[in-house]
C-alpha cells in the first residue's frame, strides 16, 4: 500500500469521528467525496481576506477576487489539458453543465428526425436532458447496451452512431457498475459521422487522469464535490468553436456586452455562460482540491484505488449469496461497486452495514434505466477514495458477514 | 455491529412479519385497489380492498416486492384494518404516520394499530420512515380516491 | 447609533485589514456581503462533520446531511413567511432564479402578443431574461419609467398593467438608486389583470424584513451572498399551485419520480426543481446567515442603515460638484448610493478611493438600460451594511474630497 | 491617500493628457473608421485613420468619452502612431498590449511608444488594464478589417 497515501486521512477530520459507536468507514464517494482541510481553509482564506464580487470591480478586494477565481479556472484547465481557460466555464454542477449543453447546443442543432445516442448506464442527470429534447423536438433517443460482463456493447455502438447521430453523450466511468467506457472511441465514432461527443466525467475526473485533448471529447462535464471540492461547482469544458456558435444559457449580470431595452449582445467566452454572480468561493476551493490532487498525483489516486479493489474484489465475490454488478475483474473496475446479497434489500443491507459504521449507498443510484435492464430495483453500493484503506475494505467484508448473519436469524436467536 | 440498536429496528416481530407475511395475495374482484411506488428504493405495493356494504374492510390482500420494513409494515397493516370501518381505518392510518413522525399520541390510538405499533421505533431511522409509511399511504389513497383504480406511476410517493 | 451593531465588526476578520496602507472600509456591498465567522463556521463545521449527499442516503452521515439542508430550507422560509417549506426552492443565486421563472412559467405562459412589464431599473439579471423570452415568443415588453424623484411611476404602472400583461417583473430595491419600489401594490394590480407578479429580493431580503405572503408576490427570488451567506446559494419561492403546474427546468438526479428509457416523471416539490447534487453547504451556510441577521432583527438592521444614510445623504449632496441619483430624501433611501463627481469619471473615482482603502463600485451596475435612460454610462457607488458605521461615511466623505482635490489639481501641484 | 501610489498610476503625463487630448477630433472623410466600447464602464473611442497610398499613417484622430486613463492612452496613441506604416504602428500595439500585461520587451520598442510607455504602471492596476488598452485595441482592429466600418456593438472588448 502507499504508505504515503494512508497517512492522508488526517487531512480529513470527518472521518475521525464514530457513528452508531463504531469508528466510521465512509465508502459513499460516489455520491460524495469529504474534503480535505486544505479545501475547508482555501474557502476561510477566501472568505476572510479576499472576498468581494469578481470581474468589473475596480478595489483592491475586488481585484484580488477575480484574481483567485480565474486562477482557479487555469488550475482546473491544466488539470484536465484543455487547450485555453476560455474553454472551462464553471457551472453548479454535472447536472447543469449537461443541462447547459441539451438546452443550448442541443437546443439549436437538434432537429425532428435526428438522433442521439446515449447508453443504458447512464446517470439520470446525463439521460433525461436527451430524453427530453428528443421528445421536444422529435428526435430519435437510442440506446447502447451490455455485454454480458457490464461493458459497453461498443458492436453496437457501431451499429447505432450513424450520419444520423447528431449527439453521443455517454459517462466515462459508470456510477454504478464501476465500468470504464471507452470514451475516446465513442467521441472518434461519433466524429465519423458528423456528430459531437458529450462525455460525463462525474465519476472520472476525481478518479484518474483525464485530458480531454487526447481524448478529444466535444462536451465534458464534471462536478466539483466528488473531487473533494465544494458543493454547487462544477466544470463544463467545451471546445471554443462550438461554445462560440452557441447561445447563452441564462441571461444576466456578467455574461453580456450591450443591453438595450429590447434587444442585447452577449460577452465573449466564457463569460457569456457565466450569468450572474457566480459560486466564487466555490471556484477557489474547487482549485484547492485540483492543487491537492496534483500533490498526490492522479496517478497514484488511481493506483491506490485499484490496489484496493483487487484487494476487495475477490474476497467480496467469494461471499456466499453475493451477486457483484458490473466487471468481475479488478481489472476493469473503478473504485464502485454495486452488490446484492441474497433475499435481502439493499435498504437493510445498508442500514445494518450502517450500524457497523460503513456508510454505503442503497437505490438505483440514479439509474433507473439501468436497473430495469438488469432486472433490479436497487442494489448496495460501496465506493473508495483516496483515504480509503485496505482496512476498510476488511471492515465491509466483516460487516456484510454480520449483517448476513443477522438477517439469517443468526443473531436474532442469540438475542 | 451495534447489535441493540439493529435488534430495536429489526425486531422478532417485525422479521416473522417479513419472513411470513399475512395476507400476502391479490384479491382480483376488491373493491378498492392500487398501486403504489416508492422512487426512492423501487419498492412498490399492490392493495387491494373488498369494502362491504356498510363500509366495512371483509377482506385485504398486498402483493408486491420491498425492504423487510416495508413487507412487514404492510403486514401489519393489513392485520391491523381488517374487519375495521373506513372511517377507523382511515384513523389508524392517520396515527400511524404521526406516530412515525414522532408526534404524540393517545395510547388507545397506539393499541389500535397493534404489532404495527412497534415501528414507532422507525422515527429514529429516518431514512427508513417512508419505507414503513408505504403500505399506510397505499390504503389512505386506496379509501379516499374516487376511481377504484389509479395509475401506478402517479400514485408515487 | 445602535452600540451592539457597532460590536459586530469582531464577526468580520476581512474587515480588519490594511488596503494601500489605509485601513479597509468595505462599501460594495450591493456587489456582494461580508460574511461573519458564524457562516464560515457552519461551512467548516458541515463539511468536518456532517459532510453527505442528501436524500436517498440510508447511512448516518447522509441522515444528518438531509436533516441539515432541509432545516435550512425551513429557516428561509420562516425568514420570508413562506407558507410552506415546498415553496422555497434552492437555486445558484437570484439570477438563477429569475431564468428558471422566464424558462419554464415564461415559456409556457407567454404566447404572441402577450405583454411582459418590467421596470427601467432593472437589474440585466431581471431583464434580459423577460427580454429574450419576449424577443422568442413575439410578446411585447414595456417599461415602467420614473418619476423626477427616481422613483417607479406608478401612474405609467397602472397605464402599462392590462388584461394583455401577463408577467410584471420589478424589483423590491434598486442596486443602483436605493429606491424602495411598491412590490405590494405592483402585485395587486397585476393580480387585478391576471398577470402573475415576479419580485426580485435581491437588494431588499438582505436588508429590511420580506414577508412574500403580506407582498403577495407569486415569486420572489434572491442570492444568499448579498446577505452575508455563501457564493452559489439562492432562493426562489414560488406559490405552490405555479409551481406545481411548471415543467422543470433541470433534469436530473434527485428530481425525478420514475425514470423509463423513453420517458420521465417528476419528483414532488421542491426536489421537482432541485436537479443533481445542490449547493449543500452553501444552504447550510445560508441557514446560519438567517440565524445571524435573526439574531439582530432585520427591524434594527434596517435602522442601522437608514442611520447612516439619514447622516451621510445631505453631507454628500453638500459637496461641490457631486451628483447623487435616486431620492434625494434619506427616508426614500435603502443603503445603496450612486453618485458622480463633476468631470470625473466614476472608474477614476473608484481607484482614487480605493487608494484612500474605501471599496465602491463603478460601472453601470448591470443596469444598462437605466444607464441610457438617466443619460449616463457610469456612476460610482457606495453601498452600506450592518457592519458599516457612521466612521466609515466620514471616511468616503474625506476620500471624496482628496479625490477632488488630486483631480483638480490640488495634490498633483504640491507633488 | 496612498498618494504616491496614485501619482504613480495618474502621473503629471498622463494628466496633462486627459486634460489636453492630442488629435481629439474626427476626421470625416478617413480611410479607416471604427468605433469601440467597453461594455464593463460604458468607455467609447470612436477612431478616424487616414493611410496614405504607400500604408503610413498620415493622419489620425478619435472622439468619444472615458475616463482619464483611457482619454490619455488614446492621446499618447495617436501621438507615438503618427506618420508610421501600417505595420509599425501594428507593433506597437502589440508591445503595447504586451508591456501592459507585464510582458518584456526591448527598450527600443518602449521608447518608440514614446509617452505611452508611461502607462506600464498600470499592470499594478488590473481593473484598469482594458481602460488603457481601448485605444491601442481600436487602433489594431481599424488596421486589420476588411470593411473600413465595423458595427459598434460587434466591436466590444
Ligand atoms: C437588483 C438585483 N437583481 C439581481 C441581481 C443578481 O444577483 P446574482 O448576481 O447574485 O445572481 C443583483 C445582484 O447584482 C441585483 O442587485
Ligand atoms: C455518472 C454521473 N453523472 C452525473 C452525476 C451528477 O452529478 P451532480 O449531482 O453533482 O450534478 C453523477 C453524480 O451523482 C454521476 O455519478
Amino acid at each position: 500500500m502507499d504508505s504515503t497515501l494512508n497517512k492522508i486521512d488526517q487531512d480529513f477530520p470527518i472521518l475521525d469521528q464514530e457513528v452508531n459507536d463504531e469508528h466510521l468507514v465512509y465508502l459513499d464517494n460516489a455520491a460524495t467525496a469529504q474534503r480535505p482541510n486544505q479545501v475547508v481553509n482555501a474557502l476561510t482564506h477566501f472568505y476572510q481576506t479576499d472576498n468581494a464580487n469578481v470581474h468589473r470591480g475596480v478595489h483592491t478586494l475586488a481585484e484580488r477576487a477575480t484574481a483567485d477565481y480565474e486562477a482557479a479556472r487555469r488550475k482546473v484547465q491544466a488539470f484536465i489539458n484543455a487547450p485555453e481557460p476560455e474553454e472551462v466555464i464553471f457551472t453548479k454542477g454535472c447536472t447543469d453543465g449537461l443541462n447547459l449543453v441539451a438546452s443550448t447546443y442541443g437546443e439549436a442543432n437538434i432537429k425532428a428526425g435526428d438522433e442521439i445516442v446515449i447508453s443504458i448506464m447512464e446517470h439520470h442527470s446525463n439521460l433525461i436532458p436527451w430524453q427530453q429534447l428528443a421528445l421536444k423536438k422529435h428526435a430519435t433517443l437510442k440506446y447502447i447496451h451490455l455485454t454480458d460482463d457490464g461493458e459497453l456493447d461498443m458492436e453496437e455502438a457501431a451499429r447505432l452512431i450513424t450520419d444520423k447521430t447528431k449527439i453521443v453523450a455517454v459517462a466515462h466511468a459508470s456510477n454504478v457498475m464501476g465500468t470504464v467506457n471507452p470514451v475516446k472511441q465513442l467521441a472518434a465514432l461519433a466524429h465519423q459521422h458528423g456528430a459531437v461527443f458529450v462525455g460525463d466525467g462525474a465519476q472520472s475526473v476525481p478518479h484518474m487522469k483525464v485530458d480531454v485533448q487526447d481524448l478529444d471529447v466535444d462536451f465534458y462535464a464534471f462536478s466539483g464535490h466528488k473531487m473533494m471540492g465544494p458543493t454547487g461547482i462544477g466544470i463544463l469544458y467545451g471546445k471554443r468553436e462550438l461554445l462560440e456558435a452557441m447561445p447563452p444559457y441564462q441571461y444576466g449580470g456578467e455574461m453580456i456586452g450591450f443591453v438595450h431595452q429590447f434587444e442585447s449582445t452577449w460577452a465573449e467566452l466564457p463569460y457569456k455562460f457565466e450569468a450572474g454572480t457566480q459560486n466564487i468561493a466555490g471556484a477557489v476551493g474547487l482549485g484547492a482540491a485540483v492543487d491537492y490532487l496534483n500533490n498526490i498525483g492522479m496517478d497514484r489516486v488511481q493506483a491506490h484505488e485499484k490496489e484496493i479493489v483487487n484487494y476487495l474484489l475477490p474476497k467480496l465475490e467469494a461471499l456466499d449469496g453475493i451477486t457483484v454488478y458490473g466487471p468481475q475483474e479488478p481489472a476493469k473496475h473503478t473504485g464502485v461497486i454495486a452488490f446484492n446479497l441474497e433475499n435481502l434489500h439493499p435498504h437493510d443491507v445498508a442500514t445494518a452495514l450502517d450500524m457497523e459504521g460503513v456508510a454505503v449507498r442503497a437505490g438505483h443510484h440514479c439509474a433507473q434505466p439501468l436497473m430495469e435492464y438488469l432486472g433490479l430495483t436497487a442494489t448496495a453500493r460501496a465506493s473508495f477514495y483516496l483515504y480509503n484503506t485496505l482496512a476498510d475494505a476488511d471492515r465491509l467484508l466483516e460487516a456484510l458477514q454480520a449483517t448476513k448473519e443477522f438477517f439469517n436469524h443468526g443473531s436474532r436467536e442469540t438475542k | 455491529m451495534g447489535l441493540e440498536k439493529l435488534n430495536s429496528l429489526y425486531r422478532e416481530v417485525i422479521l416473522d412479519h417479513s419472513d411470513h407475511p399475512h395476507h400476502k395475495h391479490a384479491l382480483p374482484d376488491a373493491t378498492h385497489k392500487i398501486t403504489l411506488k416508492n422512487p426512492t428504493c423501487g419498492d412498490v405495493i399492490n392493495l387491494d380492498i373488498q369494502l362491504s356494504d356498510d363500509d366495512k374492510i371483509s377482506d385485504i390482500g398486498f402483493t408486491g416486492e420491498g425492504c423487510t420494513i416495508s413487507q412487514s409494515s404492510a403486514s401489519m397493516m393489513t392485520d391491523a384494518v381488517m374487519g375495521k370501518s373506513k372511517d377507523q381505518a382511515l384513523h389508524m392510518a392517520k396515527t400511524f404516520s404521526d406516530m412515525v413522525m414522532g408526534k404524540q399520541h393517545p395510547q388507545a390510538d397506539l393499541d389500535e394499530l397493534q404489532d404495527a405499533a412497534i415501528l414507532s421505533n422507525i422515527m429514529t431511522f429516518p431514512a427508513r420512515i417512508k419505507c414503513a409509511t408505504l403500505a399506510w399511504w397505499a390504503l389512505q389513497r386506496a379509501l379516499l380516491k374516487d376511481d377504484s383504480t389509479e395509475d401506478e406511476e402517479k400514485g408515487a410517493i
